[in-house]
C-alpha cells in the first residue's frame, strides 16, 4: 500500500492553484443536500462556463423549486427566484426587458416537465434567446423521490414502489427530444454528471448553449442527468452506474441539435 | 341637452360602425358624447345594439340609459325592448322590407329601405351606413359632411379599404330623405 | 394632449403605456382580450413589448419577470384568468415586485377575489375600481404609482361596460411625486461582484449580505409590508348627498355611476338618499364611509354578486344596518351584461327599501 | 510505480466530505482512496491522497460538496520524492 500524502494545507513545492474549494460564482459551497447528489456538479459546470465565457457580469438565473433552489442564495449571479415550473416564463419577460443580459433558468424534472410543461414548450417555440437547463434525476428529490414525468420505466419511487409500470403510470418523456423539433430551438443537448468524462462533455454542451443564447440564436436546452441516491434508494457509490445503465440508456446523452452553422 | 339614440338591428349589419360614426361626427362638431354597444358572442347573426349620448356638457349618463330620443331599427329581433326604451315623442327610422314586426310608434317615423339601397349599390353589409346618412338628413343630428369626413378614421386600420364605400352608403341614404323630419337640436340649436 | 374619441379598452392601453408600462403579457378572454389587442397594437409604437402569452399562467409569469427588470409591468384577464394568476400574485407580493394586474371582470363576483385573493399566505393588493372611463384613466396611472411605490402588485378593477364604453378622454401622462431609483432590478451587472442581487419570495439577500435574513424573518416582515401600505395610502373614495341622508347606498364600479344618477334623480325629487363609492376596495375606506353614513337609519349596498362588499361595509359599520340590495344580474351573452343594471330598476330598487325603512320607523 | 511522476497536488477538506465515494472512480490514476478506520467529524469515512496525482481536477469536478483544492506543480515530481515533502 502507498503511502498517504498529508493533505490538510496547500503544497510547499511551487504550484499553481487549478481548483478551489468554492468554485468560481459560488459564494459559499457548503450545503445541506444529499451525499453523493449530482445537482452541485452540474450547478458547478454551469456557472463555471458562465464564468469562462466572460459573460458572469450580464448573467441572470432564474431558478425554480427543488433541492438545487438552495444554491440561489449562494450564488455571486443575480437571482430571480420563481414559482415550481415557472421559470421559463419569468426568463422570457426577464429577457425581453433586459435583452443584453444573459438570461437562464435551473429547472428539476419535476419542476419543468412535471408542474411547467407547457412554459418551456412555449419558450422553445418562440424561440425566446435564454438558456433552459433541466437537472433530471428522474425523481422529486426534495419530496424524497416521487415519481416524476421523466421516471424511466420500472425505476422505483415512493408512489412507484414495485417500479414504474407503464399500464398504471405511463410513460416518461423525453424531454431534450421532445423540444428539438421546434423551428425555435437552436442547440439541444443531454449531458450526464456521473463521471469525470461525460462533466468534460457536459460543459462543452453548456458552453454551446450559452454561445447560441450570446450569438442570439435563438432557444438553447440542456438537460443534465444527475444523481439522486436517496431518491433511487441506493447507495451513493452504485449511482453513477444506476445513472448509466437505468436512465440514460433511456434519456441517452449527446448533442441532439445544433442549428449553428458549420455545425 | 342630451339626445340618446339607440341603433339595433343583427350582427354583420354593420350597426356598431354606424353608430360609432355617429359618434365620431358628433364630437368633431363639439358636443359631448358617449356610446356603449352590446353583441352576443357571435360575430354574426346574432342580435346587437349600440346606445349613442350626445350631449352640450359633461355627461353623467349611465352607459345603459331607459329612455332614448331616437332609434335607429335595423332588424325586427329584439324590437319590443327596444320600442318599450323609445320616448313617445322620439324619431324612429325603419329598414323597410327587413324590418318586419308590428309597429305602433306614435311619434315621428321614416322607413326607408336601407338594406335594399345598400344592396343594390353591391354593399350588402352598408346597410347601416345608409341608414345613419338618411336619420342625419331627417335629425340634423350630425352633418353629412362630418360624417363623410370621419369615413375612415372610425375604421381599423385593416378596414380602411370600406371608406370610400360606407361614404357613399351614406350619401345614398342622405340623398333618399327629401328634408328634416324632426330636428335634433331644434333650428336655434343646431350647431353652424 | 388633448381628448380622444376612444373605446374604454383602448382608452386603457393608452393610459398604461402613457403611464410608462412597457411590457404587457395576456391571454384574450373577453372583454379582457380588447386591452390585450390595444397593447399589442400601440406597445411596440414606443419600443416597449406585448406579448400573446400561451396562457394566463405564462402571462403572469412573464410580467414577473419583466417587473424583475426594472420595466413598468401589467398583465390582466378576467375574473376566471384571475383565478390561475392567484399564485403569482400572492408571490410577487412576497418578492416585492410591482404589478399592474386588469381584471376586466364579468359581473361583480370577483370582490372577494380582489381585496381577499386566492393566493398564500399573508398578502394584500391593492383594488382600484373606477366607475367611468375618464376616472379609469387616470386610476390606471396611479395603480403604476403605487405599484412601484409600494412595490406590491395593483388591481385594476374593470368590467365590460369599462370596455367597451366609448368616450371621449384625455390620457396624457399625470404626474405623481419622485419614486427612488430601482436599485434592485436585475440587468445582471451585479453577478460576479460579490454582491450579486437576487429577488425571491423566499429570501430577500443573498447569503454573505452583511445582515443576512432567515426565511422566518423575512415571512414575519409580510406583515409590516400590509401596514405600511395602509399607512402610506389615504383609501380612495367618492360620496355624495349623504349629509343628512335617511339611506346610503354603497356601490363601486360601473354599477356605482348608475347608482350616482339615480339617487341624483332621487334627490331632485325631495329623497333623503346618498350614495357612497369605494375607489379603493382596498384598502377599504371604512372612515369615509362611517362618516358619510353618520345620519343614515339603514345602509344598502348594491352589487352585481350575492353580495361580498357588504361584509366590508359591515365590519366598517358595526353598529348599523347593513343590507344587501343589489343581486346577480346577468344576460344571455356571458359577458356582465346586466339587465337589472338600469336607472330606472336602480331608483326602484332604492324606492322599495326607503319604503320599508319608514315603515319599520313608524312602527 | 517506478518512474511514475505526480504532477499536482489536492488539499483535502475532510469535514466538508459526506462520503458519497464519486471521487474514487472518477480519479484515472487512483490515487484517491476512501479511508476505513478514520471518520470525520460528522462521521463518513473521507478520501485520502497518495503519490501520483496529475491536477486533472476529475475529482473536483465530480464532488457534490467541493472537497477538493486542486494543484498542479510548476515541475513534476517523481512519486517516491513527492511524501517526504509535498
Amino acid at each position: 500500500m502507498s503511502e498517504i500524502l498529508e493533505t490538510a494545507t496547500p503544497p510547499k513545492r511551487k504550484a499553481k492553484l487549478v481548483d478551489d474549494f468554492e468554485p468560481s460564482l459560488i459564494l459559499e459551497g457548503k450545503h445541506q443536500l444529499c451525499a453523493g447528489c449530482g445537482e452541485p456538479a452540474a450547478l458547478r459546470s454551469t456557472v463555471e462556463i458562465i464564468d469562462e465565457l466572460g459573460l458572469a457580469d450580464r448573467a441572470i438565473g432564474v431558478f425554480g423549486i427543488g433541492c438545487y433552489t438552495s444554491f440561489s442564495p449562494v450564488l455571486d449571479l443575480e437571482v430571480l427566484q420563481a414559482l415550481h415550473g415557472r421559470a421559463p416564463s419569468l426568463a422570457t419577460g426577464l429577457k425581453r426587458v433586459q435583452p443584453d443580459s444573459i438570461v437562464f433558468t435551473i429547472q428539476g424534472d419535476g419542476d419543468m416537465v412535471n408542474e411547467g410543461l407547457q412554459e418551456v414548450i412555449h419558450t422553445a417555440a418562440r424561440g425566446e434567446p435564454v438558456t433552459c437547463v433541466m437537472l433530471n434525476n428522474g425523481v422529486f428529490g426534495e419530496t424524497g423521490g416521487h415519481m416524476t414525468s421523466t421516471t424511466v420505466l420500472g425505476q422505483r419511487t415512493k408512489n412507484t414502489l414495485e417500479g414504474r409500470d407503464p399500464k398504471q403510470h405511463g410513460f416518461p418523456i423525453r424531454m431534450a427530444e421532445m423540444l428539438a423539433p421546434l423551428d425555435g430551438v437552436a442547440y439541444v443537448a443531454r449531458g450526464a454528471t456521473n463521471n469525470a468524462g461525460n462533466i468534460f462533455q457536459l460543459r462543452k454542451m453548456l458552453q454551446s448553449a450559452f454561445e447560441v443564447q450570446r450569438d442570439g440564436l435563438g432557444f438553447s436546452f440542456v438537460e443534465i442527468l444527475t444523481m439522486c441516491p436517496t431518491g433511487w434508494f441506493i447507495q451513493t457509490g452504485e449511482a453513477p452506474d444506476y445513472l448509466a445503465d437505468k436512465m440514460a440508456s433511456y434519456h441517452q446523452p449527446g448533442i441532439i441539435k445544433d442549428a449553428r452553422e458549420g455545425a | 341637452m342630451e339626445r340618446e339614440i339607440l341603433l339595433s338591428g343583427i350582427g354583420g349589419q354593420g350597426v356598431q360602425l354606424a353608430a360609432r360614426s355617429l359618434a365620431q361626427a358628433a364630437m368633431r362638431e363639439g358636443r359631448r358624447v358617449l356610446m356603449f354597444g352590446t353583441y352576443g358572442g357571435m360575430m354574426r347573426g346574432g342580435d346587437t345594439d349600440a346606445t349613442v349620448v350626445i350631449g352640450e356638457d359633461s355627461l353623467m349618463t349611465p352607459p345603459v340609459v331607459d329612455r332614448v330620443w331616437g332609434v335607429i331599427a335595423m332588424h325586427h329581433l329584439s324590437w319590443p325592448a327596444v320600442s318599450e326604451k323609445l320616448r313617445s315623442d322620439g324619431f324612429l327610422l325603419l329598414n323597410d322590407k327587413v324590418f318586419q314586426a308590428e309597429n305602433s310608434h306614435p311619434g315621428p317615423c321614416l322607413s326607408i329601405g336601407a338594406t335594399a339601397i345598400a344592396t343594390e349599390a353591391e354593399m350588402p353589409q352598408a346597410g347601416s351606413m345608409v341608414a345613419l346618412g338618411a336619420f342625419a338628413a331627417a335629425t340634423n343630428i350630425v352633418r353629412l359632411e362630418t360624417l363623410l369626413d370621419i369615413a375612415e378614421e372610425v375604421l381599423p386600420s385593416y378596414r380602411s379599404q370600406f371608406a370610400e364605400g360606407n361614404r357613399k352608403a351614406m350619401q345614398l341614404g342622405h340623398d333618399a330623405v327629401s328634408g328634416s323630419i324632426c330636428e335634433a337640436w331644434g333650428v336655434a340649436e343646431a350647431v353652424s | 394632449m388633448s381628448a380622444e374619441l376612444l373605446e374604454g379598452s383602448e382608452a386603457l392601453a393608452k393610459a398604461m403605456i402613457s403611464a410608462g408600462c412597457r411590457f404587457f403579457a395576456g391571454y384574450p378572454m373577453t372583454p379582457f382580450t380588447e386591452v390585450l389587442e390595444g397593447m399589442a397594437e400601440h406597445l411596440p409604437e414606443v419600443g416597449g413589448t406585448c406579448v400573446n402569452a400561451e396562457s394566463e399562467l405564462e402571462a403572469v409569469g412573464m410580467a414577473w419577470g419583466a417587473a424583475a427588470g426594472g420595466a413598468r409591468a401589467a398583465t390582466g384577464s378576467v375574473g376566471q384568468g384571475l383565478s390561475l394568476m392567484q399564485e403569482s400574485i400572492a408571490e410577487m407580493c412576497f418578492a416585492r415586485l410591482p404589478l399592474v394586474v386588469l381584471n376586466m371582470a364579468r359581473g361583480q363576483g370577483d370582490y372577494f377575489q380582489a381585496t381577499r385573493g386566492g393566493g398564500h399566505g399573508d398578502y394584500r393588493t391593492i383594488a382600484l375600481a373606477p366607475a367611468d372611463l375618464t376616472e379609469a384613466v387616470s386610476l390606471i396611472q396611479q395603480a403604476f404609482y403605487f405599484a412601484d411605490k409600494f412595490r406590491n402588485p395593483v388591481l385594476f378593477m374593470g368590467d365590460y361596460y369599462l370596455a367597451h364604453v366609448i368616450e371621449a378622454v384625455d390620457i396624457g401622462p399625470v404626474d405623481f411625486e419622485a419614486l427612488p431609483d430601482k436599485d434592485w432590478l436585475l440587468d445582471g451587472s451585479t453577478s460576479g461582484s460579490g454582491t450579486a442581487r437576487i429577488i425571491s419570495p423566499l429570501m430577500p439577500v443573498k447569503r454573505n449580505a452583511e445582515v443576512f435574513v432567515e426565511y422566518g424573518d423575512y415571512l414575519e416582515t409580510s406583515g409590516d409590508k400590509i401596514a405600511a401600505i395602509e399607512n402610506g395610502m389615504e383609501p380612495l373614495f367618492e360620496s355624495g348627498h349623504c349629509e343628512d341622508a335617511d339611506y346610503v347606498v354603497v356601490s363601486y364600479g360601473t354599477p356605482a355611476r348608475i347608482i350616482r344618477y339615480a339617487v341624483d334623480q332621487l334627490r331632485s325629487e325631495g329623497v333623503r338618499v346618498g350614495f357612497f363609492r369605494p375607489i379603493s376596495l382596498w384598502p377599504f375606506p371604512s372612515a369615509a364611509l362611517t362618516e358619510a353614513t353618520r345620519t343614515a337609519k339603514a345602509v344598502g349596498v348594491y352589487e352585481l354578486n350575492a353580495g361580498q362588499m357588504v361584509d366590508d361595509v359591515r365590519l366598517s359599520l358595526r353598529d348599523k344596518v347593513v343590507e344587501s340590495i343589489g343581486g346577480i344580474s346577468f344576460d344571455d351573452s356571458g359577458f356582465g351584461i346586466a339587465p337589472e343594471l338600469t336607472p330606472a330598476r336602480v331608483e326602484a330598487r332604492i324606492r322599495e327599501e326607503m319604503a320599508n325603512l319608514s315603515n319599520e320607523v313608524d312602527a | 510505480m517506478s518512474g511514475a511522476l505526480s504532477r499536482g497536488t489536492l488539499v483535502i477538506d475532510v469535514e466538508r466530505c459526506k462520503g458519497c465515494e464519486l471521487c474514487i472512480p472518477a480519479c484515472k490514476p487512483r490515487v484517491l482512496t476512501m479511508t476505513t478506520d478514520k471518520r470525520n467529524e460528522m462521521g463518513y469515512f473521507y478520501p485520502e491522497l497518495e503519490p501520483g496525482c496529475t491536477a486533472c481536477h476529475a475529482c473536483a469536478l465530480i464532488c457534490p460538496d467541493f472537497v477538493f483544492q486542486v494543484w498542479r506543480y510548476d515541475e513534476a515530481v517523481a512519486v517516491e520524492e513527492e511524501g517526504s515533502e509535498r
